[in-house]
């Protein structure tokens, strides 16, 4: 189990209903994180157009989460 | 002592290069900072905050963003501009918060040597801040509803709750 | 009686599109012509005036134009880009006379619906204009030639005035 | 013959030394009022890149010069 940190921005942050949440979660990648909030948040916004930062550096769905990292959470973007 | 105004300005340093505000974007003082002795062309974009999208009226739109990471990969789009075209000077600025229709949300203001180089560096730009940036904006309708924009699950279940 | 100060600007009439001056170019009070509540999208171009040209060093420039024909010929030109892109504002302006370095020389702005649209037509009334209107500028040069610009015979006359 | 107005513009007005004059010609199109002038003022810039309008209007080399017109000779242009 990892202890991670994770927060939600926009829709998922609404979704949430929380701007961030503590969670002990057995994952490996960005994309076990991103499932297991949308288990638990009820959300269904796809991955594909969505993006994820790890610690504030920008990650992919594959990167790997270590125990203690802040996973944030981006629903798709739309700038400008 | 006396302060001496001087109008040469000195090439930009990276940290300079984009900024977050949550105040009106002013372009005419922006553009102030991309005077140059050898640009020939200056290019700018402004966008602007439209009443209808998508054939829904807008009332007024909503702008997040998660400022570290928007102002990193910012740098990062300007930094790759400048690898395109070496002799180019760039700034933009993106506002967050509400905004109603007629402002200014994002300016980029590009100068260069010839009017090629400004236009493309400009375009290049602005369409990269739009996708990658995180930045998020949810419309506000006339007809009360509300809706982020490019996420699908809310224009479905926005477009559901209009039907 | 009182006057009405309104922020609604109608759309521009054909006779409004085109300025010559020679006057300072303000894109800050320009750009408020092209104000409307459908534009998600501004691009403007301005030509500064560089102090280097193919290689010379340029101190000043001096632009004449032949106005009549000008505005005429500008006017067309906006109109060609609002049949390409119909819910296009277009607006420009041209300096003439002396102009030193930094200077604006000329100023296009255009706003529409969406940012494809903008810089598009913005591209294509500059180019256009560049090639088409009856103006001229001749090159002051720091050591003391002048020429004019795209003109061979001046430039070879120049070149070898040079060698 | 015809008696023309012709106008010159920045590089051309400064070869001929003068804004405008009026000529008697024998010139069926623009290109003859433009071969005239040069010969007469010793310009050689080749017509390629140059314009012309007459009567205000903006012509072709080979339209026809009626007697009374106003010829207008453009250099090459160079706005912006």
């Amino acid at each position: 189990m990892k202890t991670l940190t994770v927060r939600y921005f926009a829709m998922f942050r609404e979704h949430a209903g929380l701007d961030e949440e503590t969670l002990s979660l057995e994952a490996e990648t960005a994309a076990d994180v991103f499932q297991a909030t949308r288990a638990r948040h009820g959300s269904a916004e796809p991955s594909g157009h969505c993006k994820v930062a790890i610690n504030d550096e920008m990650a992919d769905w594959d990167s790997p989460v270590n125990d203690g990292d802040t996973v944030l959470l981006f629903p798709p973007v739309a700038g400008g | 002592m006396t302060v001496t105004l001087c109008c040469c300005f000195p090439r930009l340093l990276a940290a300079d290069m984009i900024e977050m505000t949550t105040t009106e974007i002013r372009p005419d003082e922006l553009r102030a900072k991309l005077f140059d002795a050898g640009a020939g062309a200056y290019c700018g974009f402004e966008g602007w905050i439209r009443n209808v999208n998508e054939g829904h009226e807008v009332l007024r739109l909503e702008y997040e963003a998660y400022e570290p990471l928007a102002l990193t990969e910012g740098e990062k789009i300007l930094a790759e501009a400048r690898e395109r075209f070496p002799h180019l000077q760039a700034y933009c600025v993106h506002r967050t918060g509400m905004l109603e229709i007629g402002e200014c949300a994002v300016w980029v203001g590009v100068s260069a040597p010839h009017r090629d180089e400004a236009f493309q560096a400009c375009r290049y730009i602005i369409d990269q801040l739009k996708v990658r940036l995180p930045i998020w904006k949810k419309e506000h309708y006339v007809d009360g509803h509300s809706g982020w924009v490019n996420c699908e699950r809310c224009a479905s279940s926005a477009a559901s709750l209009r039907a």
